[in-house]
């Protein structure tokens, strides 16, 4: 369904094949990960990073507007969670809940003034919100724990009435809870952008002006489509939180935006899988290269020059491509 | 610092099964050779990268050569020690990853970080709920061994009140009580500050002050209110390069020729990066080099000296070493890696003096594991004819008990897992 | 009271004209080369070690001179080596590109000069208050306000009586009338590039007299020159110059009622601004696309 | 829609940019049915009158009406919901969409449901067949799945003419049609053209270069010279007229 999205060919069975290989890898982690020397909890941040990236995605990739302040609303979605969990009640999916809408509908709020801006001038601004929200957690420290971030609360286990899922003490059961999240997110996700709906922004990303003509108010589909955007984006802050058990306000900062951005290109902005793929090579990259040299920043801005320069198209793009050659 | 951090067996495994993807496990002949060779493996998270990197760095260095020291002398029960350093990045998120990576992957029977205490605080999250045993070397803020304290963790350098305590009365006496605060917006800062208005207030002090931006780096509309003010004391309680411009700042105006500047902490690393102007003040040591009447303290200048680039050792050198030791010596006594078991056998146990490298006797306390390391109370000078590590004159020292107060006051209840 | 104030003016006046100096740079190469360079300020860095390495060999005032030409030909370097590779594509690229540039220099930093902060030894004449009255105007502060008058002066001199300044002028206005004029735009970027580097060079000199070096200098000083051109208005240079001085301004009068607030007025201030005039005081609609 | 109102009426319409005037006191009637072509030298400021009309900005003075409706300050937008199609003169499509995307998504946002998150059979059907329909008037059908980006000149026209028909305009707006293009392809895109205007009986309004397509396809052509309407009248006026003949030999070419 994806693929047929960006490519605009009809679904067949190669898409089936790539769905059946990412889900299959996916639901298999705890088997392989601690094989290739890997731990659990990564592929849980890993997961993260891609729902974040591919909710990013939404606006760069099928919406063809850009944004380098995504940060803000992930840490958004992570505040609320986490607040949500200290002050209000000891509730998962309450907490969720209220993280996604904090960020989303800041992100929303946002939008309302960005939606006319456009180019450099609109990447800036976004920068420059998040920056407004990075300083908001920073300042408020009776509330958000400040620059420390904020502390005391641990996700608790989902009560389902006749089982509990104890996602608080169990690594890999949190790990297929951030799957399952992961998977209706993405799925959601793929339904929108199949919608008639779906088709507008694609048509916003081709050609804006030709949308305009065709008697698509632009601004307010850019608008809802940086707003969906950014709900997703605050849905994978809020198991950042969880994941972390922590909010900080460097999760945040315009360094994070960079990072979401990185991995979606890395992985290929043009297809639907593209930021999962960018997040496994990111978070593996940053992972190990962090842990063997204190020059990782070195590698890691290397990695983001190289993949501008040479890989633009990012790795799935440059399968999809040699594919269709 | 360029090389490698590290390049562990672990590693090596990592890389020899990506490069056969879907290959087998490699048993590797690296690290399993007899049973007596199983390392013991401690993670050390701290910031390497990022604005404390200084202090970090001088960290690291400290725990390399206390394990290979260690290792010389047949390490921990008998089996050799691994050290396995991960850089936090000065990023919470990160820091909180690599705890769950050494705990999880790597298997390591003893965490230690992180400088920023944000960070200690998030990975004592992580270390509690797995029962591993965290020592905290360099990270000041108060509830770590205060309310938030955990039975597993143990603090190595000195709560902001235990600093400001051993300072204030000293600052009072010779210069007066009348004190303008420029204080870091952030929990460190601002239990610091609290702790020194407690004080001073007891001894019937004025104060006014400002709290600024952790990086702020022009000080100038700040000091033109404390000069407004017309105090006795400058408290300068900025860290890192914001001290060090605040410092500047403060010489510049010629200010110190009408007050006094002194604080908690200004830091042999810090020290040494501002001009010669600017090295001055009434400050507050957690360890000085240089203890003519402690002998041990001279062997181990002089040990470790060649192997941090011929500089004198800091107090972030110590704070590794002392913690590094201090688990051989939980260890020993607890005759095994359990934490609980090696948490119960630090507790109360009195550091020798090869290890606290101290005048007085020191030992992290039962009641909320907070080490009672002596407190070094003196003038900052310019480089004076020991060399140019020679910055300091301690002028007294104050035993950590009497800084800290008893234990039951700081707000810590240990709870032991049952 | 007042005179605290007027005191905090005068201060903010000072600080501002720094932001200026820090902005105008980044402002050139967005206004013609419509990239936003995310590296400027790990260029300010450089300047200011490059100076630090000077200095022990041509003195304070022989780095002053100096580094700021080699930040030049650096940043000429870099412009040619990748920054031109992106200007056709999506904007998206060189704000990565830039990102990814900024790690890199930070990092080169801290390998080259070390982790710790470093002070940049200013001759003793300029560490002295003017007057004892206005103890906190030092002659080092005379002299970078002086030194921002004299780039900013020489910077508008530049681009209306120099012919490549003249091309950048029109070329910032119109690109695509300017290269049917025959005029070669990739020069004229390089050009362009190396002369915001210049500025960003002089910046990080004057930087590390006042607040000495680090590594990670580049990520405390970004984002107010960002602030600045966003307040002052995307394409236009003044409201860059208006747009530094006026949150310089703020910064220090927060400062006196509010110090913790002090980071964080300036972001207010460009909530408002772009609440109630989007393109910034003096941005041109539409002229960026 | 009674007989005497004109389709487009254009009533001393003006466009300043700053001291430039580029279109000045034009004035024009298109009726019901009639393919008005509008030609002139380089920068005799057609692009700019069509944009006018279009709504891409709003003119300095005067007054535009559509179906005698005053639309000179109404968004562009809303003038294509009240049947006004544009193509421009640099093709404008959507590239990595197939043919099918391309003229499928103008056809939901014609019939309004560019804010659905689904479409029912029904709706869909309609979509289906609408697509198919402009897709067939285009002689695209055999190219429906291939990207637009990879079709020739000519078709890629082709394409965008079927996405203004999509959105079942009243009015047709094409500025340069065949512009640049060879002579199979302008030949193609004539085509294409006189269907639509003779047997689908749009209302069309075009700009051209190519003075052998205008004189074959035009009813009536309007000279526009230096902002000013310099002339009007059937394809035979205009060319006996010595105006426009001098303002052609004199100035373009």
């Amino acid at each position: 369904m994806s693929t047929a999205m960006t490519t605009g060919r009809p679904a067949g069975t190669r898409t089936y094949l790539q769905l059946g290989i990412i889900w299959a890898l996916l639901l298999t982690v705890p088997l392989w990960l601690p094989m290739l020397g890997g731990y659990t909890a990564i592929a849980g941040r890993v997961l993260v990073f891609a729902l974040a990236a591919m909710g990013f995605n939404m606006l760069l990739g099928f919406t063809g507007v850009m944004s380098f302040g995504h940060a803000a609303y992930f840490g958004l979605g992570a505040y609320g969670a986490g607040l949500t969990l200290k002050y209000v009640a000891a509730s998962t999916p309450l907490a969720m809940l209220a993280g996604t809408l904090l960020g989303g509908i800041a992100g929303t709020l946002f939008g309302l003034l960005l939606v006319r801006r456009r180019g450099v001038y609109f990447a800036m601004v976004t920068i420059a919100f998040g920056q407004v929200c990075f300083y908001i957690a920073y300042k408020w420290d009776s509330f958000t724990g400040g620059y420390d971030g904020l502390r005391g609360f641990l996700r608790a286990p989902i009560d389902l009435g006749f089982t509990r899922i104890d996602i608080a003490g169990n690594e890999t059961l949190f790990y297929f809870f951030v799957l399952f999240v992961f998977g209706l997110a993405v799925g959601l996700q793929a339904l929108i952008l199949a919608s008639p709906f779906g088709r507008t922004l694609l048509a916003i990303r081709e050609n804006e002006r030709r949308a305009r003509f065709l008697g698509l108010p632009v601004e307010r589909h850019i608008w809802l489509s940086f707003s969906i955007s950014c709900f997703f984006t605050a849905l994978a802050g809020t198991l950042y939180a969880l994941l972390n058990n922590f909010a900080d306000p460097l999760g945040l900062n315009y360094i994070m935006s960079g990072n979401i951005v990185m991995i979606t290109v890395m992985g290929g902005m043009r297809t639907f899988w593209g930021p999962l793929v960018g997040a496994v090579l990111f978070v593996m990259l940053q992972d190990y290269v962090s842990s063997m040299t204190t020059n990782w920043m070195f590698f890691v801005g290397m990695a983001f020059v190289l993949v501008v320069l040479f890989f633009p198209r990012g790795l799935m793009g440059m399968l999809q491509k040699r594919s269709a050659a | 610092m360029s090389d490698g951090i590290r390049l562990t067996a672990g590693r090596r495994k990592f890389l020899a099964a990506t490069a056969a993807v879907g290959g087998l496990q490699l048993s590797s002949p690296f690290i399993i050779k007899a049973r007596g060779d199983v390392p013991v493996k401690i993670g050390f998270i701290d910031p390497i990268t990022g604005s404390l990197s200084a202090l970090a760095v001088s960290e690291v260095e400290g725990a390399k050569w206390t394990v290979d020291q260690m290792n010389k002398k047949g390490g921990i029960l008998g089996r050799p020690v691994q050290l396995l350093v991960e850089d936090s990045a000065n990023d919470t998120g990160t820091g909180v990853q690599k705890a769950h990576k050494l705990i999880e992957r790597d298997k390591v029977d003893v965490i230690m970080g992180d400088v920023n205490s944000g960070i200690a605080y998030a990975i004592m999250g992580v270390t509690s709920d797995k029962k591993v045993l965290h020592i905290v070397p360099g990270g000041h803020t108060d509830p770590i061994t205060g309310k938030d304290c955990k039975w597993n963790t143990f603090r190595t350098c000195n709560t902001t009140a235990m600093d400001a305590a051993a300072v204030t009365g000293e600052l009072v006496k010779r210069f007066g009580k009348k004190w303008f605060f420029v204080t870091p917006d952030y929990a460190y800062g601002q239990t610091l500050q609290a702790n020194f208005v407690k004080n001073l207030e007891k001894l019937g002090g004025t104060w006014q002050g400002d709290m600024l931006p952790i990086a702020n780096a022009d000080f100038s509309a700040t000091l033109i209110k404390a000069k407004a003010f017309k105090p006795d004391v400058l408290l300068n309680n900025m860290g890192g390069a914001a001290q060090i411009n605040c410092m500047k700042q403060f010489v510049q105006f010629g200010m110190a020729k009408e007050m006094a500047l002194g604080g908690a902490l200004f830091e042999i690393e810090a020290i040494r990066s501002v001009p010669k102007e600017a090295q001055t003040g009434w400050w507050v040591m957690e360890w000085y080099w240089n203890q003519p009447n402690v002998p041990q303290v001279k062997e181990f200048v002089d040990a470790i000296s060649p192997s941090i680039g011929n500089r004198k050792p800091t107090a972030r050198h110590w704070m590794a070493y002392v913690s590094l030791q201090a688990v051989k010596l939980a260890a020993e006594k607890a005759k095994t890696l359990e934490a609980v078991k090696m948490a119960q056998a630090l507790s109360d146990l009195e550091l020798p003096p090869d290890v606290s490298l101290s005048p007085n006797k020191i030992k992290y306390r039962a009641g909320d594991h907070q080490l009672m390391s002596d407190i070094f109370v003196g003038q900052v000078h310019p480089p004076g004819p020991d060399g140019p590590d020679d910055l300091f004159k301690v002028e007294e020292i104050v035993t950590g008990e009497k800084a800290a107060g008893p234990a039951e006051e700081t707000g810590c209840k240990l709870v032991w897992p049952s | 009271m007042l005179q605290l104030v007027l005191f905090n003016l005068t201060n903010g006046l000072i600080v501002g004209a720094f932001y200026v100096l820090m902005a105008l740079g980044l402002s050139l190469i967005i206004n013609l080369s419509n990239v936003v360079n995310f590296a400027h300020g790990n260029f300010l860095a450089i300047g200011g070690y490059l100076a630090y390495t000077l200095t022990p060999y041509l003195g304070f005032w022989g780095a002053l001179l100096v580094s700021p030409f080699l930040t030049a030909v650096f940043g000429y370097v870099i412009e040619k080596l990748l920054i031109r590779h992106v200007y056709a594509r999506n904007h998206i690229y060189s704000l990565l590109l830039t990102f990814g540039l900024g790690f890199i220099l930070q990092d080169a930093c801290r390998y080259l000069w070390g982790p710790s902060p470093l002070p940049l030894g200013i001759p003793d004449i300029l560490s002295i208050p003017v007057t004892a009255d206005l103890f906190f105007v030092t002659w080092y502060r005379v002299f970078m306000v002086a030194i921002v008058i004299a780039a900013v002066g020489g910077l508008f001199a530049l681009l209306r009586y120099t012919r490549v300044g003249m091309r950048i002028r029109a070329g910032t206005l119109d690109l695509d009338t300017v290269s049917a004029l025959g005029v070669n735009v990739a020069a004229l970027r390089s050009y362009n590039f190396a002369v915001g580097s210049f500025l960003a060079g002089l910046a990080g000199v004057l930087a590390a007299g006042q607040i000495g070096l680090n590594p990670n200098m580049g990520d405390d000083l970004i984002m107010p020159s960002f602030i600045a051109i966003i307040v002052g208005g995307v394409g236009s240079l003044t409201g860059t110059l208006l747009g530094g001085l006026l949150i310089g301004v703020a910064a220090a009068l927060t400062t006196v009622f509010y110090p913790a607030g002090a980071e964080a007025v300036i972001y207010i201030i460009m909530a408002i601004v772009l609440l109630i005039r989007p393109r910034g005081l003096l941005g041109e609609e539409g002229m960026l696309t | 829609m009674s007989g005497t109102v004109p389709k487009l009426e254009v009533r001393n319409v003006s466009k300043n940019f700053g001291n430039l005037k580029a279109v000045s006191g034009v004035s024009m009637r298109v009726e019901n049915g009639e393919l008005r072509a509008i030609i002139g030298p380089n920068g005799a400021g057609k692009t700019t009158f069509f944009n006018l009309i279009t709504g891409f900005f709003p003119p300095s003075s005067g007054e535009i009406l559509l179906d005698g409706h005053d639309i000179s300050r109404v968004p562009a937008a809303t003038r294509v919901k009240m049947g006004m199609g544009r193509t421009f003169q640099i093709t404008e499509i959507f590239p990595e969409l197939t043919v099918k995307e391309n003229t499928r998504i103008a056809v939901e946002t014609g019939l309004g449901f560019s804010l659905r998150p689904w479409l029912g059979a029904a709706d869909k059907k309609r979509v289906t067949d609408a697509s198919e329909e402009v897709m067939a008037m285009a002689n695209l059908t055999a190219k429906a799945d291939r990207l637009v980006g990879e079709l020739s000149h000519g078709d890629q026209r082709s394409a965008e003419i079927a996405m203004a028909l999509a959105l079942k305009p009243s009015l047709l707006l094409l500025d340069e049609p065949t512009a640049g293009m060879g002579d199979e392809e302008t030949y193609q895109v004539t085509g294409l053209i006189r269907r639509l205007h003779r047997d689908s009986k749009y209302t069309i309004v075009l700009i051209e270069h190519d003075m052998r397509v205008v004189f074959h396809l035009a009813d009536h052509i309007s000279v526009l010279a230096e902002g000013k309407l310099l002339a009007e009248g059937t394809p035979q006026e205009i060319s006996a007229n010595e105006h426009v003949q001098n303002a052609y030999l004199g100035k373009a070419e």
